[in-house]
Formats: C-alpha cells, structure tokens, sequence
C-alpha cells in the first residue's frame, strides 16, 4: 500500500459504524475480490465495526489451494488469512452459496461463520454502510 | 431498512434472485439500468417480483425504462415508477442502500 | 442530508458513471449535500482529460469537472487503484518516474481512506457499479 | 467516424469471409451493443458476407420506442435501420430470446429474419469469423 | 466445427446455457477464466455438461482451474484439462472460433 | 497459421488482457504467425504508458510491448474507442488539442478497419472479452 493509503487514519473522529463489505463475485477473472480485500485492509485502520459477508461466487475467494503461476496473477489468498491482525474478524459465509458450489467450511482457507439465508439477511439489515464492489 | 439496488439484466445474471433471496419484508428494491428490464410483465421473473410485492416495494427507474423502450403499460402491477430525484428520496428515506452489482 | 458516492465503473463502457452523475444532480437539486464522490476501479477512468468523446455524445468527465466547480464537490480518484490502470496527476507522474499526467480539473487523487471516510461521514453511501 | 476508420477499405484483396457478429446485450447498461454497431458500419465497407445475430438481451438491442433523453445519451437505434443503405441485411433474431422476454418481430425496429434454435446454430457453424463483444 | 469459448461463472451469468443451447453435434466448448466453475461434479451444471458430452468436447484451462483452487479429481468425468499451447491447438484445428462473452 | 486476437477489456479489471497474452505467447511458441492484436472497447486501456501496477504484480501493458518488440507484434488500439477513454498518441493529442499523450511502447492507434482486415486476413480470430 502506499502512503497515501494510510494518511486518512482516524479521519472518523470517534464514531463507530457497522460497515459490511458483500463479496459476491469470484477471484482473478476479475479484479473485485482483489481490491475490495484492499478497502477492507485500509478501513481496518478506521475502527469501525467491520463485516465481511461472501455470497454466490464471493465464496470461491476463500477456496484453499489457489495456485496462480499458471496465469501469470499474485495468489491473493494468503491475505484473508492476515485480516484477523488487522482485527478484521466477522466472516461470514452464506450457505446455500457453499452448498450450491459442491463445497463446506472445511474447504475455505480461513475460519468463517457460516450463516443461512435469514441469518445473512439479518446481518444485512442492521449495517449503516454497504459496500459492494 | 435497506434500499437494494439492481442493475443486472435477471436473463444475463444470478443478481435480481440473490437480491430477492436476502431482502426483509419491509425492504425496498429498485430496479435501474438493465435491472428494469424484470419489471415487464409475462416474463418468468413476473411470478418472482409479484411475491416479493406481498411484503416489500419494487420501484423501477423511469429514465432507464424509456430508454430501453419498454412502455410503462407493460410493467408488473405494483411497481412504482420512479425518477432520479425520487432515487434520491429513497435513499434518504431507508436506512442503508446496499447494491446488488 | 449528507451523501457519498461510489464509482466503480469506467466513463461509456458501464452505465455506472451516468447513473451516479444523474443521482448526485438530483440530490444537488434537492439541496442535498454531497460529501464526495470517491471513483474506484476503472471508476478511476472516469478522471482522465484526454478523453474525446463523439461530439455527439455526452461528455463524461467534463460534466463531472463542471458539476464539482458549481457545487464545489470533492471527485477523488483512488491513488493504489489509478496507479494500475493509468491515471495520473502531475505528483504522481513525478513520483513515479512518468513524463506524462492526465488528471481532469476538478479531481484529486488520494487513499483509500477517503472511501471509508465518506462512509463515515456521510449519511448514505450509494454505490454505483457493474 | 474518424478518417482513420477509412483508411484500410478494401485491405480484404478480393477475399469473401463469412462474417458473424453476435450481440448477446443489451444497449445502454453497458457500451458493447454501441461499439458492435460501430464495427459492423466500418466493415460493410470491405464488401464481406455480413450477418447479426441477436441473442439473448442482445434482442432489446432491437426494440422500438427508445427514447434516452431522461439517461442523457444519445439513442443510437435508429442506426440499425441504416444498416440496409450498407447493405448489411441479414439480421437474424432467436425466437427463443424473443419469446422469453414477451416480445416478438412487430415489437422490432427493423424487419429481421427470426431463428429457431437449430437454424441458429446452423447459421453459426458456416461462419468463417464470429465477432462477440 | 466450432470451437466454443465460455469465460463466466454458470453461477453468475446464463452464458454456458446459451452456448450449450446452441452448440452442435461435434463442436468443441473450452471453459476457461470463470467459465471452469462450470466443470466441477456435484452442482446443478453437471447434467448439462455431462448431455454435452454425449456429443461434444469439452475442455477446461487448466491453469485457470489450479488459480481457483479446485483439484483436478474434482473435474466432471470426461472434461479434457489443457493448458495455453492446447487452446492454441484447438483454435487451430476448428472452423472457428465462437466466444460467449 | 495466421492468428488475429481480440482485446476487448482493460487491464487488470478483467482476465480477458491476461488470457490473451498467454494464448499469444503460447501460439508464437508454437510457431504460428500473429497478424495482429486488436484492442476495442476497454481494451484500448491496455495500451497506456502511465500505469504503475504494484511491483509484486505483473506489468500487462510492459509485458504486450516486450513480446511486440520481441516478435515483430503489431498491437493496435482502436482511434473511436481510444478517444471515448482517453488513450492517446502524440498526433491524436495534436489533433484534438490536449496537451499530453500516453500511448505505449509497441502500440499503434488505427481505425476499426484493421480489426476487418484481421478477420479477413488472419486464418483464425480469437475474442477475449468480458
């Protein structure tokens, strides 16, 4: 990150908001999963009350065993496993996204709270901010 | 309560069902840009739509309506029409907007 | 009430850039504040001065260049996500060893943080994207 | 169109291709059906055998009545009509897609030839070149 | 025959059932980018991948399979890993070349 | 045989860049003949000068101007989408009275009537696109 990425810290002066950050799209076919994972690292720095939901294809962003070389990418995937440093805890994962995908918790590269639907829809409702990228 | 925003096509992309599956009754969904085009009536999303009407508002964005050519007649029953400025008065009005690109 | 803005999209590929311009001059109308209009991802595109679009055609940055001087809005680029793609003002080109920038008037470029900033800060953030 | 657009007419040689240029999109949302358009003008100056097909949301490409003031861009259907003074004439339509959006070839605003699956698929196998956007 | 490409996620757009509808008898389909989501066993696309296998080829890129982390015993019987050398050989060896962007 | 490739996103955004680089690498491997890589819509994006991706990831506009260089490529950008996004050479910059340019290394800019001329004259044309 450069340093300009960091000289906004703390511009929040104080207030806490629920911030939920809905991955719904899939990794390296396109950039999104990427860059909303570098939001996600700079807001960790606001101390906000920060939510990751993946839903749909946001779920294959947390698959284990990603391996890059052959397109020529940076395997990004280690880094979800760096966000509880950044005390970026809340993750959850839609169910029926997983089950639909033929995969489970087990399959996924960090510990994630695995919610149904009225569980996520729940979650949903009580943000202040949403981010979609 | 949340204002969901869809701008997908429902015959090009999963999002309109995604957005169906999670919005709360009392919540609110606009449809705009190539998302307006489940707001016709006769298509397979009409059954869709209809139930999420039993406890939720559907708007559809009127500018992007016109601009696709799709007369208001054909529209769902119980979709409200709305502008920009009314965009703007939704937002306002619901507690957070979450888009569902 | 206080509204930011989130731009993802490119000027002409996706409609995103045109529905953001559109929602913002409507709350502008309104007597709606805009606390900023942050541009992300190719949003960062839609900050480019050399753009020539068809003269019959809607110029995309400059409507945004000329709505920002008449309600002085705050239109920031994001500096990690321009640097990939492109988009330059004259620091950066500096910094970075470029003999060319390409920032319209009216654009800043900055961090991250101003998007988190703007969900903060603002009321609502509205996002418009592909 | 810029000069430039015009500068490389007749570098066919007197080859004849088959050329398909598939709009499966819709105008508007995103700029694909525009700059498909745009190709198909340019290439009808190198005396090539044309078709368009339109698929899926590619057929809303097609329907009357756009009016795009309220989006504040320009209404490029009309062009569509022109595309015979090119002699770009075989416009060819999926009933399927049609009959899945409620519409059928009156609700269009140029005569088109409508496709069933099979005669679709024929159509594409004799292509020597399929443009997709 | 054709070769047709297939670069979106089944799960996100209809792209992979528009081409599988109109793909012949003898054609070949290459699922690459997020178009290999499509060729793992156990989701509601493996009945339409393995129809199209009575019929058809079907090939997956590999490296785009190993960047998403999904291990080759997880492919539909019958679905053909290749890698950039084998795309270059298939255009090659078809009529041409049908992208379902 | 006598590939043509088509380049329809930007970089980075979409893997489209990325999947058409390998082909044609792959392909010169071989020892096929590329006609030419033509770059519409967002892909004219590709052709820029000023992009600074992080220095862990790969440079795409870099890497197409080295394998141009190494193997004789010619990489075009199409002039109506190039000026709709702002990507520019010094004579299109003259032309339209904008006080930079930012075309890469290796590229040219042409009308569409060279990604025709490809269809025509390339044995096989490949779409990478979104």
């Amino acid at each position: 990150m450069s340093d300009e990425d960091m000289m906004d810290d703390e511009a929040g002066g104080g207030v806490v908001k629920k911030f939920l950050y809905v991955n719904r799209k899939a990794p390296y076919g396109t950039i999104y999963a990427l860059e909303s994972l570098e939001v996600v690292l700079i807001g960790a720095a606001f101390d906000q009350d920060v939510s990751l939901a993946f839903i749909d294809d946001g779920v294959y962003q947390l698959t284990k065993g990603q391996q890059t070389d052959g397109i020529g990418m940076k395997n990004f995937s280690p880094t979800y496993r760096a966000l509880e440093m950044y005390d970026v805890e809340k993750l959850y994962v839609d169910q029926d996204s997983l089950t639909a995908r033929g995969l489970n918790a087990e399959d996924l590269i960090v510990p994630v709270e695995v919610l149904n639907t009225t569980q996520m829809a729940e979650l949903m409702e009580t943000q202040d901010v949403v981010f979609s990228f | 309560m949340l204002l969901h925003t869809v701008n997908k096509s429902p015959f090009e992309r999963h999002s309109l069902q995604s957005c169906l599956r999670f919005a709360q009754a009392g919540s609110s969904i606009l449809l705009l840009e190539d998302g307006i085009y489940a707001a016709i009536q006769g298509t397979q999303f009409q059954p869709l739509l209809q139930e999420a009407l039993n406890d939720k508002k559907v708007y559809a964005l009127l500018p992007d309506l016109q601009a696709r050519g799709l007369p208001s007649e054909k529209i769902i029953e119980g979709i409200t029409l709305v502008d920009y400025g009314d965009f703007v008065d939704l937002v306002a009005s619901h507690s957070a907007t979450q888009a569902w690109l | 009430m206080k509204f930011g803005i989130l731009v993802n999209e490119g000027p002409y590929t996706h409609q995103a850039s045109d529905s953001a311009y559109q929602f913002t001059k409507a709350a502008l109308e309104k007597g709606h504040e805009i606390f900023r209009v942050f541009f992300y991802h190719d949003g960062v595109n839609n900050g480019t001065r050399l753009s020539v679009p068809p003269q019959d055609d809607r110029h995309i940055t400059n409507r945004w260049s000329a709505l920002a001087k008449e309600h002085q809005l705050d239109l920031v680029v994001c500096v990690a996500a321009a640097q990939r793609r492109g988009l330059l003002d004259a620091n950066e080109a500096k910094r970075n060893g470029k003999d060319a920038d390409n920032i319209a008037d009216g654009f800043r470029i900055s961090g991250l943080g101003q998007l988190i900033e703007a969900g903060i800060q603002a009321d609502r953030l509205v996002v418009f994207g592909d």
